[in-house]
């Protein structure tokens, strides 16, 4: 039983990471979202949704111009990448101004943020497929596939109770691309002005406008920001996997929101890591499951485990694994 | 005879320390005030008491019982209820509403009977109303029976407030800065209130406040905290001439000018 | 008085929308003819909009073949096709629709078996005989309920059906099953497992995936390490495609097959070149092969400007045969427009009707006798795929 | 059009008027049912008069009277006529489920304040409650007793399915309820999830569930000998419960726990400070709110004679969400509305366009796509719903208003007691 799931190790290690990092970027924009207006914005996972489906159609458009064999793959991929970003990041600045603006000018209940932002969520889920379905008659969309050379990691010439894995050219990109954004982030917050500000709005909102910050402004960069994240991992998951579907932000969104609990909600770091754990974790429970528990418990339970991972944390540590406990002021 | 007793109250939030070793002894059917220049950890204080935050350590006797580990309810239940700093009423219910939860803990009508209709549950519930209504009378809302709290006045929440608090038929009525906010006619509306409950009510009171015309010509005690300790006590006219509540308020030099 | 503003604002809208729904609800009257309606359900909407769409296509085309010969009589007949949205509930409240409906003799109808089950009870209530296309659990037709026909064939027979093959003729004796936790998947897979074993495969592992989702690595990496022979999926083709595609991406070049949720264009998409060497069993056969099938693929094309699904055909049969015992039923009532029992036992009683892809003849369960099952196997990634073998009973 | 509504007003102004009015248009609006039977604006105008009924001044218990006939006898009996009548009466029953799971739902989210956005959960476990033991499912499991059980036992199971669901109201709510918030509702969206995906998958290693296969041929109730299996007989038995509900929240509301709950909304450390334990009475918001689901899960399972896990999905429970905030997050006649209003627009409004619109499309070739099918449109239609709502009319269709207490009787019954208190006083 141990040995099949060692041997199994490598090729899970790579997969549950593949998942892991797109959870952590989604969970990004969770984080940097709530870290900020203490929202948990639902639509984000749909924000992710469109930015695959964006992605998709300038893909298509391309293909159809003749650019996929005109350019190389990699310059193609990056101005996807790009535009499908800058689309998400002002479809995120629009839902914020729509949405969530006048209810904190009117000083709305958390509650009520809470149920438009599910609003919002069906409105992008049935917008995209209604505008999928009427293109191509069925909103199950399938991409062009671009970066598709298998390689395999040989993993069993230098361990021998290891099994060889396999990966895809996409893999690799979406790792790199990954981790470039990440990285930039990190020090986009940490190192500059706007992300000064936006961590003093995050700290203490009126205080900050007292210190002549423009709230709004933050709020709206960091929805920016957050939403550019977010669709630009949906191309990445459009590259990754080929095929799309406007349901995909839900669940995914949920488990992202997880993730981003799981390393503490309005900690950066904090949600990369926990993207990237749980992606393991999930990978690990597919993959072994059934072989831990004899078949009494297959792959179907994986959801099952991450929401009691979520719930578990939430219950008995709050702030996360790399949060800190605040004390609510009376 | 003391109805509370506070022991060598500590509560620090991580590094920070809110409160520092204060010891109090509360005598039953007086008023007490706490003073403090603002951040002396007076509201803490009171959070304590309340149950709202644990204490680091210390503790805290009412008639010799102790109230650490309680939950807040439970303190209510044992006779301390208060008022607030920033007003927290239950703004979308009505003002006999609002009264009628600060009875909830003396009314013995139960769902299952509520259900049934029970004839002596209704009853319960009627003269509960009528008992709130005089509440509402007594402190002069009983024309705003029927609004919504939230569209009260600020004075008017204020006084609700205290009706809501005094509705649970406390034994000690703790007030957090009651008279802030109020002009002076209603501060000596408030003044009046405050005397007439312990004598009508027979409660004990405790009351954070910083208009010190109030805090001297209501209370019998005071006790002064700055920067979470105890620097001063005693009987309003020993601490209006008390050198280190003089510092703590207007700074070392002012003492030295004089 | 307290009508406030928004009651008549209130009352607008609704009689606004009421009269756009009287409208359509009355829209069926027609110039002197008596109406007929063949009802339809199947999911227009949802994950399997491909394959329920064609069966509406498929009945619309057989209706409007015989319209004329129904005119003769004096009849107009219609189809009226709903959106089961492969929901439950809303599949019965669709029912109650057509039941409702008195010009409603017949259905065409249910593509998920989860939704025929429930639905059906409804129709039993009402004798209106339905004829499923493609509804394959076994319980759809067991209960013994005496409206409920299907003209494919049935798990117990297309899943054993796709055993054999797997194991006599692809000779796999380690064979890994996945499958999607719908009641069509796991139906079709314990059905497949359980005759695998029956004929000596070892069957190396049984799991579950959830729809939707788009990663099935987890089971994947399990599924290639144990060095199957044969993956066995159960479920459709939004799943299936990608289930083919990444396990290819791992490494697995061996065969997989699937039931006739993979019968689908949409297949071929998904999973692109990987498909190749894809097996899959269907209850439909192929139209392409036999000339009257080519030419309904031609006419379907013209009319819809779609390829054919595997569900056209049967969609387009279950409509004749309906038509078929309708107008048996009329000519037994004397030229008269017939009653529900009338049409139910008219369609039960249908004897060898030879339809573009099968012939059809109800047993006392409502079975089809004819039913066959079709192995097909993608050559090339292109649909459809070719057949390898027809299974009769 | 001024001097018009004038003179309505001036009409409507008398009590004996607005009595002739509401009469007229209910007789008027049933003869259009009984010329019209399968118009479903007839059907519609017939059911607004409850709404209008809501608004008229009358007496409290002449209204609920009115309400009753109107729904027990007048409805049924003019519908009857129609060929639509099991469609309008599986709306009918459809529309008293609901509208017992919004009320439900109503009392955690409307009184105390609890974001749930897994409620459909106890309807599910009310459903499988009596899907397990009223089909053979119960005998793979269950060593003991004969099944399925028979139809009379559906009236117990009500009972049991309200118990049951409550019992999960409060394993879910003892650790839901220590978390802050706005995490409980991704808490409950997950509590929601896990228990879909149980029902889902728990045919083996033992076989409760039938797994992804659900659970066929249920027994139908068995009311003194009479199978029930029709629309027209659930609609009976959704609004017994429905009615049975609107008392148990209408009493609730204005009782010790009731403010408690709405104190605990409002305010929680206040609420705790006025000796409220807030564990206590989320609790027991929790599990009276989902009693309410199970009760119906009961019937619902029983209507269908089959169950499985897709029912319970995620959307449901936002659609139950969506009929409180439509209607007015605790206002009892408001979520009412606002759960009829959803279905009717659901099953009946919304198909009936997608109908009309085919039937353009094919009778006059005019190009439809289907994509455009507004019954597809439910998700943009109830999200915009949630938005507009949300944004610009948060307390609903119906806003809640507290009951008001008549202060004259309160200040003469305070002087009445004064009085005799003073003057036994006297006395002594």
């Amino acid at each position: 039983m141990l040995a099949h799931i060692i041997q199994n190790l490598p090729q899970v290690l790579i997969d549950g990471l593949t998942l892991g990092v797109v959870y952590a970027v989604v969970a990004i924009g969770y984080t940097m979202v709530y870290g900020i207006l203490e929202l948990i914005n639902f639509a984000h996972g749909d924000v992710f949704m469109t930015g695959s489906f964006i992605g998709a159609t300038v893909l298509f458009l391309f293909m159809g111009m003749g650019f996929l064999t005109a350019l190389p793959a990699l310059i193609v991929f990056l101005i996807v990448i790009i535009i499908a970003g800058i689309a998400t990041g002002l479809l995120g600045v629009g839902i914020e101004r729509v949405a969530y603006r006048p209810l904190r000018r009117k000083n709305a209940p958390k509650l009520i943020a809470l149920i438009t932002s599910i609003g919002i969520s069906f409105v992008l889920e049935d917008s995209v497929r209604f505008i999928a379905e009427l293109k191509t008659g069925n909103y199950i969309v399938t991409a062009p596939s671009i970066f598709n050379h298998r390689f395999t990691l040989s993993a069993h010439d230098w361990f021998p109770f290891f099994n060889n894995a396999t990966f895809q050219g996409s893999f690799i990109l979406v790792l790199a691309v990954t981790v470039v954004m990440l990285v930039s982030l990190d020090l986009f917050v940490n190192k500059t002005k706007w992300g000064m500000a936006m961590r003093a709005v995050a700290q203490d909102r009126d205080t900050a406008s007292l210190m002549t910050i423009n709230v709004n402004r933050v709020i709206s960069v960091t929805f920016f920001i957050g939403s550019a994240l977010g669709g630009a991992t949906g191309v990445l998951f459009m590259i990754q996997y080929g095929t799309i579907d406007p349901y995909i932000g839900f669940i995914l969104g949920i488990k992202a929101f997880t993730a981003a609990v799981l390393g503490g909600i309005g900690n950066i770091r904090g949600a990369m890591f926990g993207g990237v754990m749980l992606g393991l974790l999930e990978m690990f429970a597919a993959a072994n499951l059934s072989i831990i528990t004899h078949g009494a418990m297959g792959a179907e339970y994986k959801d099952v485990f991450a929401f009691i991972i979520l719930i578990l944390v939430l219950i008995f540590k709050p702030e996360g694994l790399f949060g800190k406990a605040v004390v609510e002021k009376v | 005879m003391n109805i509370l007793e506070v022991n060598h109250l500590t509560k620090k939030f991580g590094g920070l320390t809110a409160t520092s070793d204060i010891t109090m002894n509360i005598e039953k059917n007086s008023i007490t005030a706490v003073i403090g220049p603002n951040g002396a950890g007076k509201t803490t204080f009171f959070n304590m008491i309340t149950a709202v935050y644990k204490p680091t350590s210390g503790d805290i006797l009412l008639n010799g019982k102790s109230l650490v580990g309680l939950k807040p309810h439970q303190v209510s239940q044992f006779g301390i209820t208060r008022t607030f700093q920033n007003i927290r009423l239950f703004n979308d219910m009505t003002v006999l509403e609002n009264v009628l939860v600060g009875m909830h803990q003396n009314l013995k009508s139960h769902w299952v009977g509520t259900l049934l209709q029970l004839p002596h549950i209704r009853r319960i519930e009627e003269n509960a109303k009528i008992e709130a209504y005089d509440i509402l009378k007594y402190v002069g809302l009983d024309k705003y029976t029927n609004e919504n709290a939230g569209n009260l006045a600020y004075g008017a929440q204020r006084r609700l407030e205290i009706g809501r608090a005094i509705a649970a038929k406390p034994k000690i009525l703790l007030l957090d800065e009651p008279a802030a906010g109020m002009n002076p006619k209603e501060t000596d509306r408030l003044t009046q209130l405050i005397y007439d409950l312990r004598t009508k009510l027979d409660v004990t009171i405790i009351l954070i406040e910083h208009d010190m015309k109030l805090v001297m010509k209501i209370s019998d005690f005071i006790y002064v905290l700055d920067h979470g300790e105890l620097i001063a006590s005693g009987k309003p006219e020993e601490i209006r001439s008390n050198k280190r509540v003089i510092e703590a308020y207007l700074g070392k030099g002012a003492v030295a000018n004089d | 008085m307290k009508l406030k503003k928004m009651v008549p604002l209130a009352a607008a809208v609704i009689i606004v929308l009421g009269l756009i729904s009287g409208c359509a609800s009355n829209s069926g009257s027609s110039g002197g003819k008596e109406v007929i309606e063949i009802g339809s359900q199947s999911p227009l909407s949802g994950s399997s909009a491909t394959l329920g769409d064609a069966i509406r296509l498929g009945a619309q085309l057989a209706i409007e073949d015989q319209k004329a010969a129904f005119e003769k009589k004096g009849f107009t007949i219609k189809l009226k096709d709903l959106d089961d949205q492969g929901d439950p509930k809303k599949g019965v409240a669709n029912a109650q629709i057509l039941a409702s409906d008195k010009n409603v003799l017949a259905l065409v109808g249910h593509l998920n078996s989860g939704v025929a089950i429930p639905s059906s009870e409804v129709y039993e209530k009402n004798n209106l005989a339905m004829v499923s296309p493609a509804t394959t659990a076994t319980v759809v037709t067991d209960r013994g309920l005496k409206s409920v026909n299907r003209i494919c064939a049935r798990d117990d027979f297309q899943g054993p059906a796709g055993a054999n093959f797997a194991v006599k003729t692809l000779k796999a004796k380690k064979i890994f099953v996945i499958q999607d936790k719908t009641a069509y998947g796991s139906g079709l897979a314990e059905q497949f497992r359980d005759q695998a074993k029956k004929l000596g495969a070892e069957i190396v592992g049984y799991e579950g995936i959830t729809v939707g989702e788009k990663d099935f690595s987890g089971v994947l990496s399990q599924a290639v390490a144990k060095k199957p022979d044969l993956i066995y999926f159960g479920g459709v083709y939004a799943e299936g495609g990608l289930i083919i595609k990444q396990a290819r991406q791992k490494g697995f070049n061996g065969p997989i097959m699937g039931g006739d949720g993979l019968d689908s264009s949409s297949t071929v998409q998904i999973a692109g070149d990987a498909v190749k060497g894809v097996y899959l069993t269907s209850v439909a056969g192929d139209v392409t092969k036999t000339e009257k099938g080519q030419e309904f693929a031609k006419k379907y094309k013209d009319k819809f400007g779609k390829n054919v699904e595997s569900y056209s055909a049967y969609g387009y049969d279950s409509a004749a045969v309906i038509l078929k015992g309708l107008m048996n039923a009329i000519n037994d009532n004397d030229g008269k427009k017939p009653s529900r029992e009338q049409v139910e036992k008219a369609i039960r009683a249908v004897k060898d009707y030879d339809g573009v892809t099968t012939k059809v003849s109800f047993n006392d369960k409502g079975d089809n006798t004819y039913a066959k099952v079709y192995i097909y196997n993608f050559e090339q990634a292109k649909y459809p795929p070719v057949q390898k073998a027809e299974i009769s009973q | 059009m001024t001097s018009l509504g004038a003179l309505f007003n001036k009409i409507a102004e008398s009590k004996r008027n607005q009595i002739i009015l509401f009469i007229a248009y209910v007789l008027v609006t049933g003869l259009g049912l009984i010329l019209l039977p399968d118009s479903t604006v007839a059907f519609l105008l017939l059911l607004f008069s409850i709404l209008i009924l809501y608004y008229i001044d009358f007496n409290l218990k002449a209204k609920w009277i009115t309400g009753l006939v109107i729904l027990a006898v007048i409805v049924p009996f003019i519908s009857s006529f129609s060929g639509s009548y099991q469609t309008y009466m599986e709306v009918g029953t459809l529309v008293g489920i609901y509208c017992a799971m919004a009320l439900g739902l109503n009392i955690v989210v409307g009184f105390a304040g609890l974001l749930d956005l897994g409620f459909i959960a106890f309807f599910a476990v009310g459903a499988y409650s009596y899907a397990i033991f009223a089909s053979g499912q119960a005998a793979k499991f269950m060593p003991f007793g004969h099944y399925p059980l028979p139809g009379g036992t559906f009236w117990i199971f009500i009972l049991i399915g309200a118990f049951v669901a409550a019992l999960f109201g409060i394993i879910l709510g003892v650790p839901v309820l220590r978390v802050r918030g706005d995490y409980l509702a991704i808490v409950t969206l997950g509590f929601g999830e896990i228990i879909r995906i149980l029902l889902n998958n728990m045919d083996h290693p033992i076989n409760i569930t039938n797994g992804s296969m659900g659970i066929a041929s249920i027994t139908p109730p068995n009311f003194f000998g009479i199978s029930i299996g029709s629309s027209s007989q659930f609609y009976y038995i959704a609004l017994c419960i429905f009615l049975v509900v609107i008392y148990i929240v209408r009493k609730l509301e204005n009782s010790k726990l009731g403010r408690a709950w709405k104190a605990v909304r409002d305010n929680e450390i206040a609420a705790q400070a006025m000796g409220i334990p807030l564990v206590k009475t989320k609790l027991a918001a929790f599990a009276i709110g989902a009693s309410f689901s199970g009760m119906m899960g009961v019937v619902f399972a029983a209507k269908q004679m089959f169950v499985d896990a897709t029912s319970f999905t995620y959307l449901e429970s936002t659609i139950v969400l969506v009929m409180v905030i439509l209607g007015g997050m605790g206002s009892v006649p408001g979520v009412i509305l606002g759960a009829a209003v959803v279905i009717i627009l659901r099953t009946q409004v919304l198909t009936n366009i997608s109908n009309w619109l085919s039937s353009l499309s094919a009778t006059y070739g005019i190009p439809i796509p289907p994509a455009l099918s507004p019954e597809k449109m439910q998700l943009l239609i109830f999200g915009l719903l949630l938005i507009i709502f949300a944004l610009y009319r948060t307390q609903g269709l119906i806003p809640h208003k507290n009951r008001k207490v008549d202060v004259a009787r309160l200040e003469r019954e305070s002087a009445e007691l004064a009085h005799k208190a003073s003057s036994g006083g006297a006395d002594s």
